[in-house]
């Protein structure tokens, strides 16, 4: 009874779904505050301490404005497109190993989950671009669902290589195991460099930012497949996106920087680990800004094109790499 | 997959001006284009026949909010010539002063808004942040940080004292190291050039045909300055160089442009050193003689030219705007057809429309036109066009 | 990539930002801002009203007889063309621009109270 | 010789009595009247002797008694307008879009503005002002007051 | 003050439209939020479609072609919004008030919330237009 309880809370407070939506804003403050600082401008001010609560304000403001469904829209679908975002983003969230090795949701295999809800989340916005009945959302799921054709091997081969060498030793593909392979070694040190930048480029893709924010380029498309949202839907798309960020940034750090690991040993404890995990996964928040702020949007057939002609290969080289050298040095 | 049409505009986030580009689009190709504009217009022409000259010379400056300076030039050259009378050099010199500036900032504000247009938004905001020193250059000289209400019929309304014109020598030392980095950014900055090269072609034959103006034109090739040909103000006292590049897509207008603003700052140190003492105007009489004039200079987005017929009274009789961007717009179903190898992505139609640097409330000021030439038909006019002026 | 080098060295640079409403700078001594009329000079010629490219000046008749202009600011394009044709040096250009309202209509200077 | 005594000593020479007048109001600016039957045939001129390629604009004129229209051409910095004389009762002019296809535009401008129809322009259709515009009414022509114009648009001005 | 008051002050997104301006006010807006003025201070952002803004940013004198248009955009904004009027053509028709195609002022078309006058305005001033409103969202919520 007792022990339902605790996982209960562990599902919605801490480490799960609040801690997790609080992260989520948390993040787009950094990333907000962070691109202004790059841009040489202060960012958000006025909302709480330093502008810390914007994202908060934004999302309350959404929440409380009038919901408008376009004429034409598919009002189902529409409608409950936000909710199964929100959904899926706060079930990958479950997990990352957030304190301790383990997430709240753990057993073998989960890794193959997580790259599953990754290419969920692509087919939703395409679901939403088509359910809006209007041109610019169409457009914008068009691309998302062609940005995924060129994003998704390098995503997941480079979440595979991570897992490598766990798959080799332990035999293992669960998140816990990776995570406490990288208790002395961490991934990114090895040959997982490559895999590491793979990673972020992918994710820069998979959060539609840019270089990659092609499905919704602001002055080619208006906002893309967000367009026709507006109110709560809205509220609730960027919340789940905020979350997605958080996630992809974990997993980052999760896969490759040694997630809760201490960066020494003997400094263990479930706050410390916790805050651990949060300050690698600004690291990776961070090097996402900087990516998003120093170069410009490419077009969809140059997008593919790089992924084809230079992002798979590398990946797949960087894959046989990750799976060989390991055995080798066995050997 | 069939054909849809896109529509950019009026409302739309890349193009801060009400237009509509309907963009007929197979996949993400753009096969055909249709432009309406005409959101903009007011209707100065008419209204400039009943206002005097001197309320004129500021509806004109109010064509256009960026190259405003550059229109009320026009008129007072036009009715300058009606009336016969020289103005003193002084006054040439600010003029050209302003007129310079005027472009500095016009091609810094097109820089940012083009790396905006790429998604290039850092880039956005430092050139933005580099041309608030050329804003406040503008604003400490003339009063005001868009509409500079110096130009008048008979010289200027501003002196420039030494104090600002060191000021101005300052801002401009500062800039130009500030520009020269933006070029080289421009040129090393892989993303850019991805964006930029090859994309909105406009063959030389092509802009000599369709009249096109400005930075465009010489973008593509055709050494079409104003400034050289025609010169005006102190440009005949000025040395100066005609950029003109031949790769003829949007990179060759950005290095145009930014080589143009490097130029425009040597123009400014020099008229600066250069510029006698003396009166900054003379009195004119309200009543224009009867006559009439051709008042035509370079604005930053290529000639503008003013016709003025006056009937020996306070108003004129008839007063005739032309801006540069309805000359460059006919080029603009050209660059955004597909034909053959040349392919035009949806994304690329910002750029291409923006990399003409339209100034849409200049051209919209008397008139509006549709061009109901579908992609299709489009292309035969096109062709038709060519064949009748390449006829031989 | 060049802009990388300079994206990372603007993150230690000082911001460019002005905290607008609680730092101010200083507007240029001869910026164009609200037109003041000083209604004891003013002989109610009209030369401004006349030259006003946006009727932002009306003349209107005072009960005592004589003409003063009117000032609407929603109009004013801020030219000082009337400074310029002011024979009295009446009108001057000050140098307020924080010039936000809630309604357009109450923005008018009037010249009453003033006999000249 | 000047570039600009030149050109009108070419078009003198070639059009004699039909160049109605051909004035150098200053350096570079040359103004040339013609009536409208000669009006394309000096533009062609212009273009296959001279060698202009760009027209700057076209200026449409209520002169009152009559219409004129006046294509500025820009060749070498020297501005040639040519004015094509339009008589008010039968105002109909030949297109030069076929000559200098720059003109394009410019001339549905003119044809917008004056209701002075361009003979040949592949296409004049929809010009109009507004879609509401009214049929006939051409803005800049002298006898359509501003005032009737102004009323159209809007009721209440404050 | 209620959160959600509390939250709308500080999160006001806006859209621009541009009805006939000369562009004189547009890009002083556009300046509003490069580094110098950062508008983003306030939780400004500026947004691509109506649908997600809160205050509508008009420029210019309303031209007769454009009236439907901004109506549309009007109306496509969900509620509560506001709407600013930039620049003196926009408060009333200005320099234009001979221009036959020309509103003489916003609020012939459209309710406005606050006007920021100038010819064009500074920076600074359309950011204390922003402040005004600000202000006026504040006393509407007590």
């Amino acid at each position: 009874m007792i022990q339902d309880l605790i996982d209960l809370l562990r599902i919605i407070v801490f480490p799960g779904f609040l801690f997790f939506a609080v992260l989520g804003l948390f993040f787009e403050w950094i990333d907000r505050k962070f691109y202004a600082k790059l841009q040489n401008r202060v960012g958000p001010l006025y909302a709480g301490p330093w502008g810390l609560f914007q994202p908060f304000a934004d999302f309350v403001k959404l929440m409380a404005k009038e919901d408008i469904v376009p004429e034409g829209a598919d009002r189902p679908l529409f409608s409950s497109i936000p909710v199964f975002a929100l959904a899926l983003s706060l079930f990958a969230v479950l997990f990352l190993p957030v304190c301790g090795a383990q997430g709240v949701l753990s057993f073998e295999g989960d890794l193959i989950v997580v790259t599953v809800i990754l290419t969920f989340f692509v087919i939703l916005v395409f679901l939403a671009g088509f359910s809006s009945a209007s041109r610019y959302p169409g457009v914008g799921a068009e691309r998302s669902v062609l940005q995924l054709l060129g994003y998704e091997i390098p995503l997941v081969a480079s979440v595979l290589g991570a897992a490598a060498v766990t798959i080799q030793t332990e035999g293992s593909l669960q998140i816990k195991s990776i995570v406490e392979t990288q208790s002395s070694w961490w991934s990114i040190l090895g040959i997982q460099a490559l895999g590491f930048a793979i990673f972020l480029l992918a994710a820069q893709a998979e959060l539609e930012r840019v270089p990659f924010d092609i499905p919704e380029a602001e002055t080619e498309i208006v906002a893309g497949w967000l367009t026709e949202y507006s109110g709560k839907k809205l509220a609730l798309i960027r919340l789940a996106k905020d979350i997605e960020l958080a996630f992809l940034c974990g997993l980052g750090a999760t896969l490759f920087l040694g997630g809760p690991q201490p960066i020494l040993p003997g400094f263990v404890g479930a706050l410390s680990s916790t805050i651990i995990f949060v300050i690698k996964s600004i690291i990776v928040l961070l090097i996402l800004t900087i990516i998003r702020a120093a170069m410009s949007r490419l077009r969809i057939d140059q997008m593919v094109n790089f992924a084809w002609k230079y992002l798979v290969p590398i990946s797949i080289l960087q894959l046989l790499l990750a799976v060989m050298v390991p055995r080798l040095i066995v050997i | 997959m069939s054909v849809v049409d896109i529509p950019i505009g009026p409302q739309h986030p890349a193009i801060k001006e009400p237009l509509n580009i309907t963009c007929y689009v197979d996949g993400e190709h753009v096969v055909g284009a249709k432009l309406r504009i005409g959101y903009n217009h007011r209707g100065i022409e008419k209204a400039g026949e009943y206002q005097t000259y001197i309320q004129n010379l500021y509806i004109a400056e109010r064509i256009c909010g960026i190259c405003g300076i550059v229109h009320a030039f026009c008129l007072t050259q036009a009715t300058e010539d009606i009336i016969g009378k020289e103005i003193p050099k002084r006054a040439d010199y600010i003029r050209t002063i302003g007129l310079e500036l005027n472009r500095i900032h016009s091609h810094l504000l097109w820089l940012g808004v083009a790396a905006h247009e790429i998604g290039f938004d850092t880039l956005f905001m430092y050139v933005w942040r580099d041309r608030e020193m050329v804003m406040d250059v503008i604003e400490d000289f003339t009063g005001n940080r868009v509409t500079y209400a110096l130009m008048t019929i008979g010289g200027v309304r501003r002196d420039i004292p030494q104090e600002k014109a060191e000021r101005i020598l300052k801002v401009m030392d500062l800039l130009d190291e500030k520009v020269r980095k933006y070029k080289k950014m421009c040129l090393d900055e892989r993303t850019i050039r991805m964006r930029c090269d090859g994309v909105g072609i406009l063959r030389k034959e092509d802009a000599i045909a369709l009249c096109a103006v400005g930075p465009t034109a010489r973008a593509s090739g055709v050494p079409f300055d104003v400034r050289a040909d025609d010169p005006h103000a102190a440009y005949d006292e000025i040395p100066f160089r005609v950029v003109t590049y031949d790769t003829c897509d949007v990179t060759a207008r950005l290095l145009v442009r930014i080589d143009e603003t490097l130029e425009s700052i040597s123009i400014v140190r020099e008229a600066i050193k250069r510029m006698p003492s003396g009166p900054v105007r003379i009195r004119v009489p309200r009543v224009v003689p009867t006559g009439e004039g051709v008042g035509r200079t370079e604005a930053p987005r290529g000639e503008v030219i003013h016709y003025v017929r006056a009937n020996g009274t306070e108003r004129p009789f008839r007063w005739k705007v032309r801006a540069p961007t309805l000359a460059n717009l006919l080029s603009i179903p050209v660059m955004l057809t597909s034909r053959g190898d040349y392919v035009v992505n949806i994304a690329d139609v910002p750029i291409t429309f923006a990399s003409i640097d339209p100034c849409l409330s200049c051209t919209d000021r008397a008139i509006r036109f549709i061009d109901v030439s579908s992609g299709k038909s489009w292309v035969w006019t096109f062709s038709q066009i060519k064949r009748m002026y390449w006829r031989d | 990539m060049p802009i990388f080098g300079d994206v990372l060295k603007t993150a230690f640079q000082k911001r460019a930002t002005l905290l607008y409403p609680f730092e101010k700078r200083d507007v240029p001594s001869d910026y164009r801002g609200k037109v003041e009329i000083d209604y004891n000079r003013c002989v109610g010629c009209g030369l401004c009203v006349k030259d006003c490219p946006a009727a932002a000046l009306e003349l209107v008749t005072l009960p005592s007889g004589n003409k003063k202009p009117r000032y609407y600011l929603a109009r004013c394009t801020f030219c000082s063309q009337c400074v310029e044709s002011c024979p009295r040096k009446a009108i001057k250009m000050t140098q307020f621009y924080e010039l936000a309202s809630y309604n357009r209509r109450i923005e008018v200077v009037e010249p009453c109270g003033i006999s000249y | 010789m000047t570039l600009e005594e030149e050109i009108v000593n070419k078009l003198k020479e070639k059009f004699g009595e039909k160049i109605l007048e051909a004035k150098i109001q200053r350096a570079r600016r040359i103004f040339i009247t013609v009536d409208r039957s000669t009006y394309k045939d000096v533009i062609r001129f212009l273009r296959d002797n001279i060698g202009v390629t760009h027209v700057s604009t076209i200026s449409g004129v209520d002169a009152v008694d009559r219409f004129e229209v006046i294509p500025h051409f820009s060749f070498k910095g020297v501005v040639i307008s040519v004015r094509g004389l339009i008589p008010k009762d039968n105002p109909e002019i030949d297109t030069i879009s076929d000559v200098i296809p720059g003109a394009f535009f410019y001339e549905k401008e003119v044809h917008e503005m004056f209701g002075i129809n361009i003979n040949g322009h592949p296409d004049l259709s929809h010009l109009e002002l507004p879609d509401e515009w009214p049929e006939g009414l051409y803005p800049l022509r002298k006898d359509v007051d501003l005032q009737t114009l102004l009323s159209k648009i809007t009721k209440e001005r404050d | 003050m209620g959160l959600v008051d509390w939250a709308r002050i500080r999160s006001p997104w806006v859209i621009h439209f541009n009805t006939g301006a000369c562009n004189g006010c547009d890009i002083e807006v556009v300046a509003a939020l490069t580094p110098r003025y950062d508008v983003e201070r306030f939780g400004i952002r500026l947004v691509g479609s109506p649908r997600h803004a809160d205050i509508l940013i008009v420029t210019g004198p309303v031209t007769k072609q454009v009236e439907k248009r901004l109506k549309r955009v009007y109306e496509q904004m969900p509620e509560p919004k506001f709407v600013m009027a930039v620049g003196n053509c926009c408060a009333s028709s200005g320099a234009f008030r001979n221009c036959y195609n020309v509103y003489p002022g916003l609020d012939n078309v459209i309710p406005v919330d606050v006007y920021v006058m100038g010819c064009p305005p500074k920076p600074e001033a359309i950011i204390n237009g922003v402040v005004k409103l600000i202000e006026k969202l504040r006393g509407g919520a007590s």
